[in-house]
C-alpha cells in the first residue's frame, strides 16, 4: 500500500519521460486519465492518513541513516490540492497548443516534484526538489521567449537561486551541528540542545529563504514578475499561485514545527503575514493590469494565510490552512479565466474590458463565485476563522482593513462584469473565440470545488485540517448583513478616493531592481536574526 | 577559430583515448576507488572540449544524444523502482556491487551525454 | 590563529558572494557571485576538522581503521556541485537570450528597457 | 560611493555573525557518518563509502540529481536564442 507514495512522486516523471521519448499521440491524449488516477491516489492517502501516518522506507537503513517518505495530515492536504490542481489544468490545456512534448513533459515532471516536496522528510532532499522545480518552472514561465518575459524570468530565476543558496547554507549548518538531516531526528536533537546563539544562525538562514519562497512582504517583488508575465501560459500562472507559492508556506509551517520547543516562531510568522497582507492589498488596489492585480492579491492572501497559521489558537491555524486550500482553488480559476479574457478583449487593462455578462453568462458566474470566495462571503469561505479568537482591537481592525482592501480591488471585476457593453469599446479587437468543451469543464469544476469547500466546510474541514468549524446555518446568515455593509463602504471608498491620481500611479510603477532586492534580502535576514535573538 | 593550430589537434588526437580510458576507469570502479558516475561522466564530457579544440566541426547530432540521455534516465528510474521493490520485499540479492556498478555506469553515461550537449550548445549555437 | 578554520572562511566567502549580488550591476557578475555562494557552502561543510590527519573514506584493508573523514557531506556536495553546474548553465543561456533582446548586460538598463517594452 | 556603503554594511553583518552568532561546531558524534562507516562494506561490499552513501543509503537524492541535470539541459536547449530543441511552433 505504501508504494503509492513512490508512485505519486515517480509516476508523473516516468510518464513524462516515456511520452517525451516515444512522442506517442495516444499518451498525450491520455494524460488527463493518468492524472485522474494520481488524484484518486492522493485522495486515498488523505482518507488513510486520518487513522495512521503513512510512511515508505526508501532504503533498507532505518531513518536517521536512510531516507523515508511520510504523509501526515498537513502534507496530505497539500497533496490533494496539488494533484487536483494539476488534473484540472491538464484538462484545461488538453486540446490547446500546450499539449505538445516539451510543455507537457515539464508539466508532468513538475507535478511529480511538488508531490515529492510534500512527501519528503529530509531537509537536503527538500532543497534538491525545490531547486529542480524552480528550474522547471522558469522554463515554463518563459515558454514564449518574447522580450518582457525574458527579463522577468531571469529575475525570478536569479533571486530564487539566491534564496535556495541561503536554504542550503542553513541545512549544512544544521548538519554540521547535529549530524542528522531528517526532520524527526533533527527535532529530537533540537529538543535536547539548549537554546544558544549558534542555533539561531541556521534558523534565520532557513527562515529567510522560506519567507522569500512564500513572497512575504519585503521579499515579494519576484512574484508579480513571475505570475504576471504577459506571455506566460495562464495554466502556468495558475500553478504558480495555486500551489508553488504554498511551498514557502509549507516550509514555514515545517520550520515552525521543527523549532517549536526551542524557539517559538509563530509570533514572527503572524506579524510578517499581517504586514504582507496589508501591503499586498495596497499594491493590488492600484493595479489595472489584470494578471498583476491577481498576483498582488496572491501576496495578500498568502499573507492572510500566514497570519492564520501563525495565530495562537487552534481555530486560527485550522482556518489559515483551510483558506490556503480554498485559495488554491479559486485563484487558479481567476488566472485561467483572466487568460480567456485577455484573448477575448485583446487588452490586459481591466478597465477596457466591458460587459462580460452579455457575452458569456457562464464565465461571469464562475468569476462571481470566485469573488465571493476571495472576499470572504459567509457561505463561500470561512476566512473569518483566521482572526476568530483575536480579541486585540488593533489586529481585528487590521483584518477588517485588509478585507475591505480586497473588496475594493475586486469591485473592478464586478464593474467589468455588470457594466453595459459600450459600443465604441467593442471595436477594440474583440474576438469571441468560443470556449472549448474542456475549458468549460475545468472552469465549472474549479468553481464547483471552491463553492463546495465554502458551503460544506463543516463536513470537509475535519478531514482536511482535522478541526471542525462550528458555523451553523444561522451564524453564517447573521454575518451576511455585516459583509454587505463592508462591501458598500468599500464601494464608496473606491469611488471617492481611488481616482487615477498621482499616488496611485506611483504605487503602480513602484519596482525594485535586482541589486536592491538583494539588499532587502540581506537586511531581512539580519533583522530576522536579531528579532529571533530578541524573542 | 578557423586557424586551429596543427600542434594542438595532433596532440589532442593522441591524448583523447587516454582521457576516455581514465574516464571509464573512474566510472567503473567508482565503488572501490574514489570517483563514481558523476565524476567519470564529467571527465568523458571533457573530451568534447578537446574535440572542439582539435577541429571545430560539429559532429554530434543533438537530438540523438538527447534521446540517449532520456533513455538512460528512464532506465535509471526503472532500476530505482526495482531497487525499492527489492529492498521493501527484503529479497536478498547477494552483493549489491552489481547494482552499484550498473547505476554508476548509467549515471556516467547520462552525465557524459549531458555535458557534451551543454558544451556543444554553448560552443556551436550560443556564440553565433 | 586557531579560530580561522574552514567554517569562518566559508562564511566570509558567502558574504563576499552576497556583496557581489548586492553591489554589482553586471548580470554576468551576478552569475559569478551565485557560483561563489555555492563554493562557500561547499567549503563550509567539507572543511570538517580537516587539519587533523583524516583519511578519505575508503575502506582499506591495510592498517587499523584510522580516523576516516565523514562521507555524508562529500556525498551531499557531489549533488550541490552538479546543481551549481546546472544553475550556471541555465543562467548563462538566459543571459545570452536576454542580451539578444535587450542589448545590455546591466540590470538597471534592462529594467528600464523592460518598462518601455510593455 | 554606493558600493562602499554596501560593502561596509555587509562587513558589519559578517562581523556580528562571526563574533556573536557563530561558534565552531562541537564535534558531536555524527550518527549518520558512523553508521555509514560501520556497515557500508557489510551492506554492499563496496569500499568507497561515499559511493555507497549516494547510491545506497541516499539513492533517492541521486535520482533527482540526474533529473536536475536533464531539466537544465532541456532549459539550455529550449530557452536559447537560437531556437533548436524539439518540435515546437
Amino acid at each position: 500500500m505504501t508504494l503509492i507514495l513512490y508512485g505519486l512522486v515517480f509516476g508523473p516523471i516516468i510518464w513524462g519521460l516515456t511520452q517525451y521519448l516515444i512522442k506517442a499521440k495516444w499518451m498525450e491524449s491520455l494524460g488527463w486519465v493518468f492524472k485522474l488516477i494520481l488524484f484518486a491516489l492522493s485522495l486515498g492517502c488523505l482518507f488513510k492518513v486520518q487513522t495512521q501516518t503513512l510512511s515508505l522506507q526508501l532504503t533498507p537503513a532505518p531513518l536517521p541513516y536512510g531516507m523515508m517518505l511520510s504523509v501526515d495530515t498537513l502534507s496530505a492536504t497539500f497533496l490533494i490540492l496539488n494533484n487536483f490542481l494539476f488534473l484540472i489544468l491538464t484538462l484545461f490545456a488538453s486540446k490547446g497548443k500546450y499539449s505538445e512534448s516539451v510543455f507537457s513533459f515539464l508539466f508532468l515532471v513538475l507535478q511529480g516534484l511538488i508531490n515529492g516536496i510534500f512527501l519528503s522528510t529530509d531537509l537536503f532532499n527538500i532543497y534538491l526538489l525545490i531547486e529542480v522545480s524552480t528550474i522547471a518552472i522558469s522554463i515554463l514561465i518563459m515558454y514564449k521567449k518574447d522580450k518582457p518575459s525574458l527579463y522577468d524570468g531571469m529575475f525570478y530565476f536569479a533571486i530564487n537561486m539566491v534564496a535556495m543558496a541561503f536554504f542550503l547554507f542553513g541545512v549544512v549548518m544544521l548538519y554540521k551541528r547535529f549530524g542528522v538531516l531528517d526532520l524527526f531526528h533533527l527535532k529530537e536533537a533540537l529538543g535536547e540542545a539548549s537554546r544558544n546563539k549558534s542555533l539561531i544562525l541556521p534558523l534565520s538562514f532557513l527562515f529567510t529563504s522560506a519567507a522569500l519562497k512564500a513572497a512575504v512582504f519585503p521579499l515579494y517583488n519576484w512574484l508579480p514578475k513571475a505570475h504576471g508575465i504577459p506571455s506566460a501560459p495562464s495554466i502556468v500562472s495558475a500553478v504558480l499561485s495555486g500551489i508553488f507559492v504554498k511551498i514557502g508556506v509549507y516550509l514555514l509551517i515545517r520550520l515552525n514545527m521543527l523549532f517549536m520547543d526551542v524557539i517559538p516562531l509563530h509570533g514572527i510568522i503572524m506579524v510578517l503575514g499581517l504586514i504582507s497582507a496589508l501591503m499586498g492589498v495596497t499594491f493590488a488596489v492600484a493595479q489595472t493590469d489584470i494578471k498583476l492585480l491577481l498576483s498582488y492579491h496572491t501576496i495578500s492572501q498568502v499573507g492572510l494565510i500566514l497570519a492564520g497559521v501563525g495565530g495562537s489558537l487552534m481555530i486560527n491555524q485550522a482556518g489559515g490552512l483551510y483558506h490556503l486550500v480554498s485559495h488554491g482553488l479559486f485563484k487558479p480559476l481567476f488566472f485561467v479565466s483572466s487568460g480567456i479574457l485577455i484573448e477575448w478583449y485583446g487588452t490586459r487593462n481591466i478597465k477596457d474590458m466591458q460587459g462580460l455578462w452579455q457575452r458569456s453568462r457562464g464565465l461571469s458566474i464562475a468569476l462571481i463565485i470566485a469573488i465571493l470566495c476571495i472576499t470572504g462571503a459567509p457561505f463561500f469561505s470561512i476566512k473569518t476563522a483566521i482572526y476568530e479568537g483575536q480579541d486585540n482591537l488593533f489586529i481585528r481592525s487590521l483584518f477588517l482593513l485588509i478585507n475591505m482592501g480586497t473588496m475594493m480591488s475586486f469591485i473592478k471585476f464586478l464593474e467589468m462584469i455588470f457594466s453595459k457593453n459600450r459600443a465604441e469599446l467593442s471595436k477594440s479587437g474583440f474576438v469571441s473565440r468560443p470556449i472549448k468543451k474542456e475549458e468549460w469543464l475545468s472552469l465549472k469544476l474549479l468553481a464547483l470545488a471552491s463553492a463546495t469547500l465554502g458551503l460544506f466546510s463543516r463536513t470537509i474541514s475535519p478531514i482536511l485540517v482535522n478541526y471542525s468549524f462550528e458555523y451553523t446555518f444561522i451564524d453564517r446568515l447573521i454575518k451576511w448583513p455585516s459583509y454587505l455593509f463592508t462591501f458598500v463602504i468599500a464601494f464608496v471608498l473606491y469611488k471617492t478616493f481611488f481616482k487615477d491620481n498621482k499616488l496611485i500611479k506611483l504605487i503602480r510603477k513602484f519596482d525594485l531592481t535586482f541589486n536592491e532586492t538583494n539588499i532587502v534580502l540581506v537586511s531581512f535576514f539580519f533583522i530576522i536574526l536579531l528579532w529571533i535573538d530578541y524573542l | 577559430m578557423s586557424d586551429h593550430s596543427q600542434l594542438l589537434s595532433r596532440s589532442i588526437g593522441i591524448i583523447y583515448p587516454i582521457i576516455l580510458i581514465f574516464g571509464l576507469y573512474v566510472i567503473f570502479n567508482g565503488h572501490v576507488t574514489p570517483g563514481g558516475g558523476f565524476q567519470g561522466g564529467a571527465i568523458i564530457g571533457a573530451i568534447m572540449i578537446a574535440k572542439y579544440l582539435a577541429d571545430p566541426i560539429p559532429f554530434l547530432s543533438l537530438e540523438w544524444t538527447q534521446s540517449v540521455e532520456k533513455a538512460t534516465l528512464l532506465i535509471l528510474y526503472v532500476l530505482a523502482a526495482l531497487f525499492c521493490i527489492v529492498t521493501t520485499l527484503q529479497i536478498v540479492v547477494g552483493h549489491f556491487t552489481i547494482f552499484l556498478i550498473l547505476s554508476n555506469t548509467l549515471i556516467g553515461l547520462k552525465v557524459a551525454c549531458g555535458m557534451s550537449i551543454i558544451i556543444n550548445r554553448f560552443v556551436y549555437y550560443e556564440t553565433r | 590563529m586557531d579560530w580561522f578554520n574552514g567554517e569562518v572562511a566559508g562564511i566570509i566567502l558567502f558574504f563576499i558572494g552576497v556583496y557581489g549580488l548586492c553591489a554589482r550591476r553586471n548580470i554576468i557578475k551576478t552569475i559569478i557571485s551565485l557560483s561563489i555562494l555555492q563554493a562557500a557552502i561547499i567549503l563550509y561543510i567539507i572543511s570538517d576538522d580537516a587539519y587533523s590527519s583524516q583519511v578519505p573514506p575508503i575502506i582499506s584493508t591495510s592498517a587499523h581503521p584510522i580516523q576516516m573523514a565523514d562521507p555524508i557531506p562529500q556525498a551531499l556536495m557531489i549533488t550541490a556541485i552538479v546543481i551549481g553546474i546546472s544553475i550556471t548553465a541555465v543562467a548563462l543561456t538566459l543571459f545570452v537570450s536576454m542580451y539578444h533582446h535587450y542589448g545590455t548586460t546591466n540590470w538597471n538598463k534592462a529594467l528600464s528597457k523592460r518598462r518601455d517594452a510593455d | 560611493m554606493r558600493r562602499k556603503v554596501i560593502a561596509f554594511v555587509l562587513i558589519l553583518i559578517a562581523g556580528v555573525i562571526l563574533l556573536t552568532y557563530y561558534t565552531p561546531s562541537p564535534t558531536t558524534e555524527k550518527m549518520m557518518a558512523s553508521y555509514a562507516m560501520a556497515n557500508a562494506e557489510k551492506d554492499t561490499g563496496a569500499q568507497n563509502i561515499v559511493t555507497v552513501v549516494y547510491l545506497y543509503y541516499r539513492y533517492y537524492d541521486t535520482l533527482f540529481e540526474a533529473l536536475t541535470l536533464m531539466v537544465s539541459i532541456v532549459a539550455v536547449i529550449y530557452i536559447s536564442y537560437h531556437g533548436g530543441g524539439s518540435s515546437h511552433e
